[in-house]
Formats: C-alpha cells, structure tokens, sequence
C-alpha cells in the first residue's frame, strides 16, 4: 500500500534498528489488513444458514472475487487520499500565498 | 560512565522514537479501517473480481467523507477543550476571588 | 478521564521511567477514546446512503454536537462509576464491621 | 558483575511492573468501552450539544447495569473454573483407583 | 485451551526470559477471551431496554449459563480445530506416500 | 567490546524472537476470534447451561467452514499477488523496451 509505505518511510530514520522497526509497521499493518479482508470476505461469502463443514462452489468464487475486489478496493482508497491530501495541501498554499500577496 | 545530560538526552530520544512509533502504528492502522469499511459499504456482489465503475465512485466518496468527517470531529474537540478549559479558569477565578 | 488519570496514577511508582509509562498510559487511552468517538459520530451522523464526498450541513452540525455529547457522556459514566465503586467499598466495610460486631 | 540474586531480583520487578502495566492499559480500555457502549445505547438524536436528562439517566443505567454484569460474570467464572478443577481431580482419583 | 497451549509451548525456547514470555502469551490470550465472552454474554443477556441499574433474576441466570455455555464452546471448538488439522496433516502425508509411490 | 558479527547475530536473533512472538500471540488471538464467533452464531437461547447437540453440531460446522474460509482467502490472496507480481513485471519489459 502506497500510503502505508509512505507513512513508514517517513517515520524511520537510517539505522539498523530502524530498518527492523520498519519491517514491523509493515508486518503489523500487513496482518492487519489480512484479518480485516479475512473477516470481511466471511461475512460477504459465508451463508449464515450452517448445512455443513465445507465450502459451497459458490462460497468458494465469491472468496476468490471477494478477495480481489477487497485488494483492489485498497489500492482505490489509497490513490483517493492521496489526491484528497494533496488537493488539500495545495488549497492551503494557495490560501497562504493569497494571505501573503495581501500584506505586502 | 555517561554523564548524566548524555544519559537523559539518550532517554528523550528513545521516548520521541517511541510516540513516533505509536503515531505510525496508529497511522496505518487508521488506513486500513478506512478501506475496510468503504468495501463494506460499496461492495456486495461478486460476480466478477474486478470493482465496477458504480463501486469505484462509492469507494471514493466513502473515502473522502470520512476524511471530512476526520477533520470535522478534531475541530470539533478542539473547541471542546478550549470551552471546557475557559470554565475551567473562570471556576478558578471565581473561587479565588470569595474567600472572606 | 478521572478514572483513567486515577488508575494511571495509582500504577505509577515515581522516577523518570514511571513518567514516560504515565505518559504513555494516557496517550493509548485517548487514542482510544478518540478513534471511538470517530467511529460512533460517524455512525451515527454520516448518511448510509453516499450522495457526494462533501460533508452536508446537516452532517457536520451533527458532528460538532455529537463530540460534545460523547465526551459529556464520558465524564458521566466516569461520576457514575467512581459513585457505584464507592457505594460497593462502603457495603463492605459496613459488612466487615457489622461481622466483627457479631463475633465480639 | 552483578550477583545472580540481584540479577533475578531485577527481572522479578520488571516482570511485575510488565504485568501491572498490562493491568493499567486493560483496565482504561475496558471503562473506554463502557462509555461508548452507553452512548450507543442511549444517545441517538443531536438536536442539542447536552445531554438531555433522560440520556443521562440512561446512561447511569447502562453504566451500573455493566457493572453488575461484569461482577456477575467473575463470579460465574470463578465458579466454573471450580467445577472443572473438582472433576478434573475426581477423573484423577479414579484413574489412580483403577490400574489391575 | 489445549489449542493454546500448545501454539505457546511451542513458541517458547527454553529459560528464564522464555517462561516469562510464555506467561505473557496466556494473560494475553485469557484477558482476550475473557473480553469477548463479557461483550458476548451482555449482548446475549442483557436486554436493550434498561429499566433500572440492577440485574434481574431473568439476567443474572441467563449470565450463569452463558458463560458456562461459552467455555463449553471453547472447548469444543478446540477439539475439533484440533481434529481438522490432524486429519489435513493425515491426508498430505497420504498425498506425498503416493506421490513418492509412483516415482519408483 | 563484542566483535561487530556477534552483535548483528544478537539482533537477529532478537529480531526472529520478536517476529516470532508476533506470530503466537496473532494465533492466539485468531482462536479467540474464531470461538467466539461460533458461539454468537449457533448459541442463542440460556435454558440450561450445557451445549446441546444441536449447538455442538454448528460450532463443529462453525469451525470447520471457518478453517476452510481461511484456506480459500490464503491461496486467492496468494494467486492474486502473483498476477500483480506478474503484471508489474509486464510493464516494466514494456518500458525498457520503448525508449527512443
């Protein structure tokens, strides 16, 4: 995830026991994401009526889809914000530039 | 054997690191809540793996209206708390202004 | 939060390490408290159905009262708390004497 | 070079402040959640900032209520964990009864 | 939890920072399971409509048996991970002894 | 003055151990999750305080389907960044190969 790479880059100053630390935001934020898509894809694809202990053939696309579309709605999200953060920073050194043209 | 300011200073980087370790953590796991409920708001069919132009739209609106709403709540707060610390202080003055 | 200041004090030896450990109790619980405050406004202001990205007027005077009432619902809960552990404490006690009243 | 006794004495304080930190952060998450599940339950309409005097009330009553259920549940608890012990140590006695 | 225990025990190297570490994964995971089966219990017992501050006997019975109800489902959910997981083994052991078979 | 090697061993080993202790406690954590999700589902009513057969045979379903779930998410997940992996590579030829 862009975002998550950018916020971790950030934040991590060179070093070796920065290079580990950074490798745990990513393994944190990965096994996070993981669980979200695990219980999202169960809730959206599991029947609540239990027949049995396996996966229907329907259950089992609607995971494959699932998981895809869970993926790629991610990567959606991600672009958004960022054009969203960077429209706002761009309001705000407009408004400052404008502020500044107004003193002088 | 340090001396002592190197000690501290040594300690105060380490607390910094610390909060910025936090602040990151939190950052991240932030994002992932919001693509998480937007796919739960905007995705419900899976007839194809790929999201429709519809689910996009959706996606991206979830997305900035819970960024407006992120901001709208931290303005929000914050007058809160500068409400709740000017009768904090107007208390004070009031009960240092009565002993008789 | 009294409960929260009082709980992290009552757990908090002196020395420098016993500040940052403070510090660090109340950062966690506020960031907790907030990211709950975030989700609930959210859900209970943010229409289901999404028009546009923008936030409508209805929703944002929505938010402002909504943080007020949560964080007022916060310090409630809290007095109601301190007032039901107290009221237990003094039962108690009142037990306690009433069993060494009867033995003597 | 520190004596193996001072050494373990030194682990045991910070396992036990480890442990008591655990307590701390639990038990400010726990009354975080308290107050977010009552103002759930109980406050749904905002056409005012302050809470009205039958949310208040209904909050005291979801605060006390959890309270009581919470201690409901340890003593439940307790006494389950009692049962397993009971007939996990009578299963015990019979297999040390039995060997012919 | 035998489930528990077992992915705890074999985590933990041996010595007196891994038995530390081991005590750390059990309150870890009690503390967890206890949350949840308080939030499960009070969803399933308690009733949405609060009359008053007290538990009523209706409560406080429906409390007893739930939460004997819900270690009963740890238990046998246990098992039977368990039972899945041994017979997942059984069968890729099976697969790789034919697999193996018809090489020579 | 350890011999650099020795120390960069130390912190791998420290690094294996953490990474490690992540992985237990997520497994832990991911039991939990799963039992108390089969007790929300198949346990509703509190007539007595034993399981009945019924609710033994759907929390074995419960747990059973769940476990496949996993599976099913796990290899999706890993089909799905193959085709990323191999699409990015795609692009990348495809860009070499243009400059002019």
């Amino acid at each position: 995830m862009f975002s998550s790479n950018r916020a971790a880059a950030q934040a991590a100053p060179s070093g070796p026991s920065a290079s580990l630390r950074e490798a745990e935001y990513q393994i944190l934020a990965f096994t996070d994401m993981y669980n979200r898509m695990l219980d999202s894809c169960h809730d959206k694809c599991i029947s609540a009526k239990l027949a049995d202990g396996d996966l229907h053939v329907g259950e089992a696309v609607c995971i494959d889809r699932c998981v895809a579309k869970f993926l790629a709605m991610q990567q959606h999200v991600s672009e958004k914000m960022t054009a969203v953060q960077k429209q706002m920073q761009q309001s705000a050194e407009a408004a400052q530039a404008a502020a500044t043209g107004l003193k002088s | 054997m340090e001396f002592a300011y190197l000690q501290s200073q040594r300690e105060q980087q380490a607390v910094a690191e610390h909060l910025q370790n936090l602040e990151v953590r939190e950052s991240l796991r932030s994002f992932n809540s919001l693509a998480d409920r937007c796919f739960a708001r905007c995705v419900s069919s899976f007839r194809t793996n790929k999201l429709s132009q519809e689910e996009k739209q959706c996606g991206a609106m979830c997305a900035e209206k819970f960024f407006k709403h992120q901001q709208r709540v931290m303005k929000a707060y914050l007058e809160e708390q500068q409400k709740l610390a000017a009768s904090a202080a107007q208390q004070q003055q009031q009960q240092q202004s009565q002993p008789q």
